[in-house]
């Protein structure tokens, strides 16, 4: 498929034994994509003013995102990259924590230490994200070998994009899962591109989904711009992960309609066009026309709607704006659990040049 | 002569060798299309064709392990990794297999590669948009490694390198990519590997540095220059192979040595430094050897500045080594 | 597949175009894989009298290594793993220039800097082996790609087990194959183990060819002690990439005889049944069989064949084993084009110890 | 105490923590059915089944990746990878992830996981199954890096690296994996990290050494001593954390140092060392400080012995400096 057509006509991976989305269901996944839109529009403002230094937009992905989130069990464990911002305001990671890490203020619970969007909430059993593409994989496949072995009934879950799949760790992550059979579900989100490279360029295969096959498990392909077909390959998977079946890759097809991170440009390598033909598959107005056909939004709620997560947003970067800067005694805390003679030696030459100074943040 | 940054010069350098050399062509990703996260490549596609500027999937084992293919098959291929901090799935393809293709072979099969990366810290990357491992590369017998730290010096470097024989580790500081700006000379512009750039003479002390330390150093020796204190500030230029003779030259003459580099200090290079003068320059050294350089952690963001060597702590570092002893 | 059970039955990948063996071809065949299977009795018992000091046999696969060979032009290039004896011999490496290198004697080409079964010749267009496993696949990539940039009309081939199709650098070299359609030959030979994992632990895939569809290109499983079927399928790929079809994966289903190497003791994984099992679909029997079928081989010719590569063997541990040490002044060369002073210090050192005799090879 | 031979301590090593701690658990390439290509892992299948101890598949990216998110999850997994020669396919995963993870989720995830591996020379190896590259592991902030010369330490150390909170990189030189033999207590025999062996008291110079290369200097140091050199030799045990106070303390008593270790001179851990020393205790030195390693080229097969530093290598080493200044 090139990325510059429609996308193809998809099977929709929908298992019988598996519960759709109430109407309830569905305005909550709403919110929350509302809400990961706004904090987009509103964090890639913030970058061009200079007021956060750097930013990874979801926009476009939404529904992969939430619909994956709102299949999982609390205590499942999810492994993302850096994009999936629908994940973390799913299960519940508050709006201020997430400025704060993109800030690297005194609240930021990573202490400053990563670039915006690589953040991880223990509370919330999202793992911390890292950058190198695809070390997440294989980590997911770990985590369920060790709650398979402590005898806990979960399943982990891994984000990443097209461009990962041609990681060492896809390779080896979708290997080891296929041998011990983990209960692991790899979500591939297919957004047509890796910075300026188009999927077909990626690989030759005809879809990301069949590359399971070489491991031995499922992979399906669903289209990732609907919240309840993604919500529904991702409960299946969860319910053959749990039940022992073993791992199942899906291919949430989307596009990220934003530039790659706000350091990019994608005029150099896109069309509008191009851009503007998936924009009629925008996850979040697909959504409302489902809302609206179901009788559970109208014009005034929905305006409601968006209005409270811009409200959410604004409220969120006033307080995390208002918080001070991260505390420069924490510089040489958790490299180990304690510090060692050479780090505690470190520690105390810059504590000097700090008072003295010399180094300033 | 024209002015340019470095990236620029970096363009221009392979821009040139590409002109003059129908085997050398240059594989990463988004080198084609987008030029280059960082421009560095920018041009090419057009100039050259899609057989000569391979824009790759993301994967740099699949990068290095081609380049290697292609240099043992006897084109000259410049690797470009987005970032030095993504250079870990190419590892084994560099130790393992790049750094003693000559060697393992007998000679039968040189692998002339050429990898360049933009590395090091100040432009608030985090863990993994900033770090500084060329020690990993010195380390590894069979590689050369070149830190540039002027336009001129990326060109001419960047065209002895892919004129070489051997592989080249390429670091470009990306720190200031833009910052930096100078004159540099048109067409096949060389500078040759092992020779070090003597930046300022001096008498009291001397300072070793590469790449983006370059200019903090010398500014940190202008400022103590108003003190009084005369340092004499060398650009290593090429880690390995290593001008050691420059540096012993002038330690003798100064007989004190602080080192300056944004890596972690434990095993830096810098160590390699201290022992060279430790072993060689001994009877010379009037004072400790002092090490200016980054912290033994993790890269980190919002504090950065804390963590990268600055004038001042240079500064520090050359008045506390000129009083001792 | 279990190792344990027979191999089953197998899709031989004939295509029509592509001309078989003459029984010329199989005599040559014949002879270059009675000179392989002579060799590694000769270096096992060598290797345990101390005269070599390491061995990996190739014992079980020579069909699938000579009918390989056999289909490729001079002009190819082969990059093989550390077990492919019959290409080296096949392609007319000299057996006392091998031995030599077993040795790692005065007449090793490779300066007596690698171990055994490590070697390559330039000459013979076989790149230099290395230990790690895969890497060599990527680059056999990277080659067939110079050579079309180089409008040379030809293809490259990569060796490897099934072991290492779970390594990087197949997942890397595939991929890339793939996306430039690289006329690259990918065969993989699946003797059931890898040291001590037997294959269906190593992958849950049901083949190992059909993981070439992650790729976008066909694999094709083959019998692997039948010379004809892997040289037929071996020409038939070969033939798509010098039209510029593409790359192909050939999974040759073979069987490891002896030990992994000489430090391995097979017996602690698996039983003398299955060993015996393969046995009979010993590659040499099956072509002495057919040979004698086709009226090209009779017993007298047979036993003549047969010690003429005992002979020879004989002959080149001879020569080999009277070749003087390598000489230890080359310690140095090679590391780079020309030795930097760093090196030429370190070698004036080296040359002083040896002189004072305070270090002995 | 029972008498044990290095790689057998190992095993009594994984054994008891096994048996101790049900989070526990080992993978690798043929550590099961086949009990590790040295053994090591020999019987651990039988005693605690499939469940812990995983054969794995070959992937060394896989192995530490999995064995990362055990860590997260909170299992304590100890992976072997074969040789450390072939580590490198888990490299992004051990420097990129494994070293960062506590550091990077501001101490939300820490991640202990011990990688086991045999290194070094001495056993015919040739360039893949000989190479010693602890500087990589010791330059990289958040990895511990402990190499034992007894098999009482290997088996202390190890229980230690398995109770530790941190990564460690736990390298085993198998070149005397049989051939010393030694008295290894019973039970959960722990030796701390960062304390330094003193292997032998001496006035006139210091030797620092580790893994396989302790023996050797002992024997020199033993040669030397009819010869009226009393040379003091301490083994480092773990590079990181390292005990520097040791050193110190040796080198401000004798005056004289002397590096041994088996890795690549240029930007080997012994350049550390000689920083050290040329910053901390310059003014105690009286020689310049030598180092005994291997060379700058990858490890050959056949002239092994001229690459690896022998008795007399260490032991000329130690009279020049003891002569020297
Ligand atoms: C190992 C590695 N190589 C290169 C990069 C630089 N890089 C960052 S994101 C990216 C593209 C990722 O594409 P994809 O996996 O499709 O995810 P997306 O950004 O589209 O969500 C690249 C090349 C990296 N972070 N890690
Ligand atoms: C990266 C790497 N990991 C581990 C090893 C150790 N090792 C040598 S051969 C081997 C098994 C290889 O199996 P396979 O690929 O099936 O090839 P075979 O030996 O069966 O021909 C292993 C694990 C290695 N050489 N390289
Ligand atoms: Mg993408
Ligand atoms: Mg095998």
């Amino acid at each position: 498929m090139s990325a510059t057509q429609a996308p193809p006509a998809l099977p929709t991976a929908v298992s019988p034994g598996v519960a759709g989305m109430t109407p309830e269901d569905l305005v909550r996944a709403y919110r929350v994509m509302l809400l990961s839109r706004a904090t987009d529009d509103r964090c890639l403002s913030l970058q061009r003013q200079g007021r956060i230094g750097f930013y990874v937009p979801a926009s476009g992905q939404e529904a992969a995102q939430v619909g994956a989130a709102s299949a999982l069990a609390p205590e499942d464990w999810v492994f993302p990259a850096y994009r999936e911002l629908g994940v973390a305001l799913y299960r519940g990671v508050g709006l201020e924590r997430l400025i704060d890490q993109f800030i690297g203020n005194a609240g930021d619970l990573l202490k400053g230490r990563q670039m915006p969007n690589h953040y991880g909430y223990r509370d919330h059993r999202i793992v911390v994200a890292s950058s190198p593409i695809g070390t997440q994989i294989t980590q997911a496949v770990g985590a369920a070998l060790a709650a398979r072995r402590r005898k806990d009934s979960l399943a982990t879950i891994t984000f990443f994009g097209d461009g990962a799949t041609s990681s060492n760790d896809f390779h080896a992550g979708l290997n080891f899962a296929g041998v011990y059979r983990a209960p692991t579900i790899f979500v591939c989100q297919n957004n047509q591109w890796a910075i300026s490279l188009p999927r077909e360029k990626q690989t030759r295969s005809r879809t990301l989904a069949e590359k399971a096959e070489a491991y031995g498990f499922p992979g399906v392909v669903v289209d990732g711009t609907d919240v309840e077909a993604v919500h529904a390959a991702v409960a299946d998977a969860r319910s053959r992960a749990v039940r022992g079946e073993g791992p199942t890759l899906i291919e949430a097809q989307v596009y990220r309609f934003g530039p790659h991170s706000t350091s990019d440009d994608p005029r150099r390598y896109r069309t509008d066009a191009e851009v503007e033909h998936w924009k009629a598959s925008d996850p979040v107005l697909r959504l409302r026309t489902r809302l609206t056909s179901l009788g559970a939004l109208d014009e005034a709620r929905d305006a409601a709607l968006v209005e409270e997560a811009r409200a959410a947003v604004a409220k969120a970067v006033s307080a995390a704006e208002a918080t001070g800067p991260v505390d420069p005694t924490t510089f040489f805390d958790d490299v180990f659990a304690a510090p060692t003679p050479q780090l505690l030696a470190e520690r105390d030459e810059f504590d000097q040049l700090l008072k003295d100074g010399a180094v300033k943040p | 002569m024209t002015e340019l940054t470095l990236v620029q010069a970096v363009n221009r350098g392979l821009q040139q060798a590409m002109r003059d050399d129908p085997d050398v062509l240059v594989l990463g990703e988004d080198v084609g299309v987008n030029g280059g996260v960082f421009r560095a490549t920018e041009g090419l596609l057009k100039e050259f064709g899609e057989d000569r500027v391979l824009d790759t999937p993301l994967s740099e084992t699949g990068i290095v392990g081609t380049a290697v293919g292609m240099a043992l098959y006897g084109l000259k291929p410049v690797a470009e990794i987005q970032f030095l901090d993504f250079i870990y799935p190419a590892f084994d393809q560099i130790v393992s297999e790049l750094a003693k293709f000559r060697y393992r072979s007998g000679g039968q099969y040189p692998c002339h590669v050429v990898i360049r990366t933009p590395y090091g810290g100040g432009i608030k990357g985090g863990l993994y948009h900033s770090q500084s491992t060329e020690a990993y590369f010195a380390h590894t017998a069979g590689l050369k490694v070149v830190i540039p730290s002027t336009p001129a010096d990326a060109k001419g470097l960047l065209l002895t390198a892919i004129h070489d024989e051997d592989p080249v580790m390429f670091l470009e500081p990306k720190r200031i990519y833009r910052s930096v700006t100078g004159e540099v000379p048109e067409g096949d512009h060389r500078v040759p590997f092992g020779k070090a750039r003597l930046v300022r003479e001096g008498t009291d002390v001397s300072v070793f540095a590469y790449g983006a330390m370059v200019p903090v150093v010398t500014d940190a020796v202008e400022a103590v220059a108003k003190e009084g204190i005369s340092a004499e500030v060398i650009d290593l230029r090429t880690l390995v192979p290593l001008d050691e003779a420059a540096i012993l030259a002038s330690v003798e003459k100064t007989g004190r040595a602080v080192v300056v580099h944004e890596a972690a200090r434990f095993c830096g290079f810098g160590a390699e430094l201290s022992a060279i003068l430790a072993e060689k320059a001994f009877y010379s050294l009037k004072a400790p050897i002092a090490r200016v350089t980054g912290y033994d952690t993790p890269f980190p963001y919002a504090l950065e500045n804390l963590y990268l060597p600055n004038v001042e702590r240079v500064a520090r570092a050359l008045r506390t080594t000129v009083r001792s002893g």
